[in-house]
């Protein structure tokens, strides 16, 4: 238990350093963009915010799946880490980018494709959690959970591609897409700060479940020792 | 998107980044809070 | 008596240490039961004490938290349509769709099973349980009397070698319990295997090869259902 | 082949409860009518604005009405258990699914002569019998695609206290490309097809009904082992 903690809190360290440095880089180092100007920063935790969201519901996906297959508490845990931190970082992605909107283009909301589909899967695995929490035996909520995950993760590329069609009469906004050599370190550093900490998030949320697991862990009775009667079939 | 440079916006950075660090910690301090809770029990 | 020969043979059910946990409560534990072909098994206990989960856990309703089983040396995971196939249940509910009629309750059942039931067919089961002149009726007007004779006939018109009762007698009426008591007696005589539980005691002692007592999921005590009554006439 | 056989009998039987259970039917009729009214109200006495969203608020009434459709399915199951007698008979859980899918597939696709001509008569739409023929082929898809991941998940939350507030929340941003491509592919149809999309979104239709019944057959045994 000790020594799992060191390794957990290790990781955990090691993202909040990555964090600082890598958006003291972008903040303070980088140049600006040549159109976007300052706003252009946002990117710098807006995009490992959106590859780790994503990271995660893969996971979360393959997880579900060994879940379903091995029936293992452990792989029920690490599936709804996964969902749940996929979904902070998912929700900070939403945010991030209303403000980037409200900056580039002058509105709050954009229905951009990523934008869209990202607001679509915040809710696709809101729900996941949404039914878990509703489900009383730890046994039929693993299954569950699994099967709400893997069913949600098969709709991304569909949304996605939905959205794209659907946007295609419209005109399609502009990202940067001019990038310096200063702009990529920053952008790679907070990538990683990012997976750390996630990693650091899932293996608190995985010992939450798994100690409420073992709560429900009560030790069969003793065995009472049969009384009288006689044993003929 | 307009056409020239768009200059200043230094407060949408700002707010991006605090908005980030404050749903970080926000969410680290409720992860920290359910497992002593859980632990304990 | 189905004795010595029974013996040899695969047993209907046989559980080892078999236990099921809703939650932090053990409904269920360290079961060790082995029900030879051809026997009736009577369950007794208060409320609460494991009969419902037992015939569940066997019906392959609920998966064991720990232990095995094998219904005729199938194993219920592996084999679970055979299982189905082997045995039938009744448990508390009906199963029944109240808009549907009698008639056609019992077809929906007999084709899901792979077979067509003939109106003649249908109908002599039907007089069986005296609803033959409620075939035509939607089953939600029947009395709660009617509707268990009902859905008992799926003892009937399936062939399952294992029948598995929870409270058969309960919302019967005197001639009601004197026919499920009839069957029972002709499942036996068939080769049949019954297990049922039941708090009629007087009534279902009588109709048992052995009798097990459950306590707070666990088997307590066994023995024959002369014994029974006196055991439990002794503690009461 | 018996599997198929099976299917077939729960689509029967659910067929039969519907016709007796005329009283539901109707009532899910009326709640889409009566939602493609207050839609009218919501956008105002503007008739160019009402054609413009007619399509939308023809899928809209469909979806809303869906989950009307599927929680009662299988509100009728867990009334007396009965899906219970179901599993403890010698039943493939996935002749169960195709049969449960299929039956609402069917009762989705009665909404369509009842909610369409009041639509056409509402927002005064003109439509053409070849038009009217494609629109039932994109309401069938479309009924198909909210069936599949519908009756899963209909099947799961049947039993649970919340079911009315879960079903949607869980369907709703799951069938998002349906919706997205009824009421684009609908709006064609009813507007003009210039450019000929409309297959475009057809095929998006029929593949998200294609993969999400081949997913969630390979799911419902698992959704069901230790019944529902």
């Amino acid at each position: 238990m000790t020594r799992q903690f060191k390794w957990d809190s290790g990781l955990g360290l090691l993202g909040l350093l990555l964090l600082f440095v890598g958006s003291y880089i972008g903040l303070f180092v980088a140049p600006a963009e040549r159109y976007m100007g300052e706003t252009q920063r946002i990117m710098y935790v807006h995009v490992p915010c959106a590859w780790n969201a994503m990271l995660l519901y893969t996971l979360a996906f393959i997880f579900a799946i060994v879940s379903l297959w091995t029936h293992r508490p452990k792989w029920d845990a690490v599936t709804t880490a996964a969902v749940e931190v996929g979904i902070v970082l998912n929700a900070l992605l939403l945010v991030q980018g209303s403000i980037w909107a409200r900056a580039t283009w002058g509105v709050w909301w954009d229905w951009d494709v990523r934008l869209t589909t990202s607001l679509i899967m915040v809710l696709l695995f809101a729900g996941v959690l949404a039914l878990r929490s509703f489900v009383h035996d730890a046994g039929r909520r693993a299954t569950w959970t699994a099967i709400a995950t893997i069913v949600a993760f098969v709709d991304v590329p569909l949304v996605y591609f939905c959205v794209r069609w659907w946007r295609s009469l419209h005109q399609v906004q502009s990202t940067p897409d001019t990038v310096a050599p200063m702009m990529v370190v920053p952008l790679r550093i907070n990538a990683f700060a990012i997976l750390f900490l996630a990693i650091w998030m899932m293996a608190q949320r995985v010992r939450v479940e798994l100690a409420r697991r073992a709560q429900d862990q009560v030790a069969e009775p003793e065995r009472i020792a049969p009384i009288g009667g006689s044993t003929n079939a | 998107m307009p056409d020239g440079v768009i200059v200043g916006g230094w407060s949408y950075v700002i707010a991006a980044y605090s908005v980030t660090a404050a749903g970080l910690i926000a969410y680290a301090w409720s992860l920290v809070h359910r497992r002593r809770k859980a632990e304990l029990e | 008596m189905p004795s010595r020969a029974a013996n040899t043979a695969i047993p209907a059910v046989q559980t080892t240490g078999l236990g099921k946990r809703f939650g932090r409560q053990w409904a269920l534990a360290h079961c060790d039961l082995e029900v030879q072909p051809g026997e009736v098994l009577l369950l007794a206990g208060a409320n609460g004490s494991g009969k419902t989960t037992l015939l569940r856990l066997i019906a392959g309703l609920y998966k064991p938290t720990q232990g095995s089983m094998s219904i005729y040396g199938m194993d219920p995971e592996q084999e679970k349509l055979a299982c189905r196939r082997t045995l039938t249940l009744v448990g508390h509910d009906n199963y029944l769709y109240s808009q549907l009629s009698a008639l056609e309750m019992l077809q929906v059942w007999t084709r899901l099973r792979g077979v067509e039931l003939s109106e003649e067919q249908a109908i002599d089961l039907l007089r069986e349980v005296d609803l033959q002149d409620r075939r035509d009726y939607p089953v939600g007007g029947f009395s709660a009397g009617m509707r268990k004779r009902l859905t008992l006939l799926r003892t009937r018109l399936e062939e399952p070698k294992l029948v598995l009762l929870d409270e058969p007698f309960s919302a019967l009426d005197a001639s009601g319990q004197n026919l499920i008591e009839e069957w029972i007696e002709g499942y036996r005589s068939a080769g049949k295997t019954v297990v049922l539980a039941s708090h009629n005691l007087p009534r279902s002692s009588k109709l048992c090869d052995r009798a097990i007592l459950l306590q707070q999921g666990q088997m307590l005590w066994q023995g024959t259902g002369a014994d029974l009554l006196n055991h439990v006439g002794a503690t009461a | 082949m018996s599997l198929f056989r099976q299917a077939l009998t729960v689509v029967r039987k659910d067929l039969l409860l519907e016709w007796r259970g005329k009283g539901r039917l109707i009532s899910v009729l009326l709640f889409g009518v009566v939602t493609l009214l207050l839609f009218s109200f919501a956008v105002g006495p503007d008739s160019t604005l009402m054609r413009a969203a007619a399509g939308g608020f023809l899928v809209l009434a469909l979806l809303l009405s869906s989950t009307l459709g599927l929680s009662e399915s299988f509100r009728v199951e867990q009334e007396q258990r009965a899906i219970e007698g179901l599993l403890l008979l010698p039943v493939d859980p996935i002749a169960l699914y195709y049969g449960k899918t299929l039956s609402n597939t069917l009762f989705l696709m009665l909404l369509a002569p009842v909610l369409t001509p009041v639509a056409l008569i509402l927002y005064s739409v003109q439509l053409d019998l070849q038009g009217l023929a494609v629109l039932l082929g994109l309401w069938t898809l479309a009924a198909a695609g909210l069936s599949a991941p519908g009756t899963l998940y209909a099947a799961m939350t049947s039993r649970l206290q919340s079911q009315d507030v879960l079903l949607p929340l869980l369907l709703f941003p799951l069938v998002i490309p349906v919706l997205m491509g009824a009421v684009k592919s609908i709006t064609l149809i009813l507007t003009g097809d210039p450019m000929s999309q409309v297959s475009a979104w057809a095929t998006l239709l029929a593949s998200f009904a294609i993969i999400y019944s081949s997913l969630c057959g390979l799911l419902f045994p698992h959704a069901i082992e230790e019944g529902i």
